[in-house]
């Protein structure tokens, strides 16, 4: 029954918000298990890196020295499941001397202003 | 002394406070999250840079790696250890305080 | 109303799970309805049965276990937060090969999608974490 | 030289038990002892034999078993924190008269008095936590 | 839209990025521990009067008395409600951030 | 075997480090419980109260409202449990418009620059 709902057709904006490192805690990975399963559901999916999240995306993380499972990887999937909308913060690239040269896929960087803008679109929040 | 930090510099503030107890030949280590604060080009740069006369300032290589930094991301004055060499500070210290 | 209630800490170690429980007592007071309650993370912790807390303390799985019967609520447990912290029932207990299982009676263990669904059905969805 | 160790944190939801992990690991290999390794808080979440992370990750408690098994660890719960949390041995299943219990085997439940001795004896404590 | 925060403002930084994407006709309700924040004598006053005039502020009146806190401890401009105000906040607004 | 270690006379300078705001967490709480037991050692025992670990301190606390325990009454029986040294941070405070007689118990307040002479006094430090 609830499974004729969803095909009747709803479709909601979804937005992911992410403000947690990675590897320190599990958050960011979970999440991430959340928006592969969420992608087959067929709903309008954004994600949004802010404040520490914006780490998640970083090039080049290798977890091996500490024996936990380099999720991160994953990131470069998202693609094949339709997730298509990566959104990171410009702020928060700065404040941590990054750029986007400096992440592993491909985002839109947009100012806090413009996040708002997505934000003020979106339906469902999901906070990680 | 040895003084450890595991949290991001952003998200928490006890590398503020760690400063403020962190004496003259202490050592501070940065661990799991934390290793942000070794990263060049943030406001963290110049609170390592004003203390690293005094303060010895290590930082754990594995969880460099996992975060996929490297030494040429690092504010200067940092030495990278394994875990052995966190075991040797350790030991090396009467004692440790641990900011979590 | 129909609220969706997202709980991603486990029980006494956060305060997430007991302003939940209150958010959710004075929901129901007020009329609305309780969608579903999806435990994440640590938060499938709140499910155990074999929890003693102090008899001057809340017991909080237990409290969630009274709610849910009174007001027939759904209270969800993600299989894949519950498989890595060990949190098991009886399919589950058989399926992996364990020899006990540890869940409340009240609670029931599924995937992720329960959640999701909770986004699309319920008009409010709310977040209680650390 | 012996080491005192007090994990705070439960298995995946922080690093802390990850550290810990590795930081004994070594410290065994540079030769020092582990006084005894103290599971407080959440962190009495690490002892459960319940567990099935998923095949491409570490088995968190499992692991512990396994350095306990080989270097003759003394791996301790909090009593106070286990009972909150719902982790329970044999002694304490039928004390508080529970149906199961789901604490692995190299693990033992013990109480607060065990963590003041290794402050005590060991010549090192350290703590992981969040 | 509602934003909820439930961190301490001194041990984290939510307030910090709640403000920079709370809109004129927001509204912010903080609880559990992010009560410190409303209260008088500490730097986050001058960032919620700076604000006040386009948000809205509450806090949730439990979670200031499990803390030893009351009305003579806040920051003006500062509604005090009780869960039911907290659901109805959740009901009146059509999304809910939680910055956690 | 321990036991008569114990009673052979080792007494070590143990200092509690409490950082962490009461009831948003149960760190302050858990490690009261601790200090309790501690108690029954005959160590010699210091706290600290730094960071949010003031506001445990703080007068007139009630939980009723929120439905969890009330450990903070707990901190004015430490005296009998001979627990009498108690520091708080002078920064910490006056961060959080706080000042002595807004406190619960007596204490001795000191600025970080004495605290650190009692950390660098101490041998065994537990952080919560």
């Amino acid at each position: 029954m609830e499974d004729q709902e969803l095909e009747s057709g709803i479709v909601k904006k979804f937005i992911y918000v992410n403000r947690k490192a990675p590897h320190g805690t599990i958050y960011a990975h979970e999440a991430l298990e959340v928006v592969l399963i969420a992608a087959a559901f067929e709903q309008d999916v954004s994600l949004a890196f802010i404040d520490d999240g914006v780490y998640q995306l970083k090039k080049g993380q290798n977890t091996d020295g500490i024996a936990t499972k380099n999720f991160t990887k994953t990131f470069g999937a998202l693609e094949m499941y339709d997730v298509e909308k990566l959104y990171v913060e410009k702020e928060s690239l700065e404040e941590r001397g990054l750029s986007e040269d400096d992440l592993s896929v491909d985002v839109e960087v947009l100012a806090s202003s413009d996040l708002k803008k997505l934000f003020n679109e979106s339906e469902v929040f999901f906070n990680f | 002394m040895l003084h450890t930090i595991n949290k991001s510099p952003f998200e928490k503030d006890s590398l503020k406070t760690c400063l403020r107890y962190a004496e003259k030949g202490s050592s501070v280590l940065f661990i799991e999250d934390a290793v942000y604060a070794c990263t060049k080009g943030t406001i963290f740069e110049k609170q390592i840079s004003d203390n690293h006369a005094n303060i010895s300032f290590y930082v754990l290589g594995p969880d460099l790696e996992a975060r996929g930094l490297d030494n040429s991301n690092l504010t200067n004055n940092i030495e990278i250890i394994d875990y052995k060499g966190f075991v040797k500070l350790v030991a090396d210290n009467e004692k440790t305080q641990n900011w979590l | 109303m129909k609220f969706g209630v997202l709980i991603n800490e486990g029980p006494y170690q956060h305060q997430a799970s007991d302003t939940a429980y209150k958010f959710i007592e004075a929901a129901i007071e007020e009329g609305h309805e309780i969608f579903r309650v999806f435990f994440y993370h640590d938060g499938v912790n709140n499910g155990t049965r074999l929890a003693t807390p102090p008899q001057d303390d809340r017991h909080i799985p237990n409290r969630w276990t009274e709610l849910a019967e009174k007001h027939d609520l759904d209270l969800v447990l993600c299989v894949a937060a519950a498989q890595r912290r060990g949190m098991v029932d009886e399919d589950e207990m058989k399926r992996n090969s364990k020899d006990a299982n540890n869940i409340a009676g009240k609670f029931r263990i599924s995937g992720l999608g329960q959640l999701i669904e909770a986004g699309i059905q319920a008009d409010r969805m709310i977040t209680f974490g650390d």
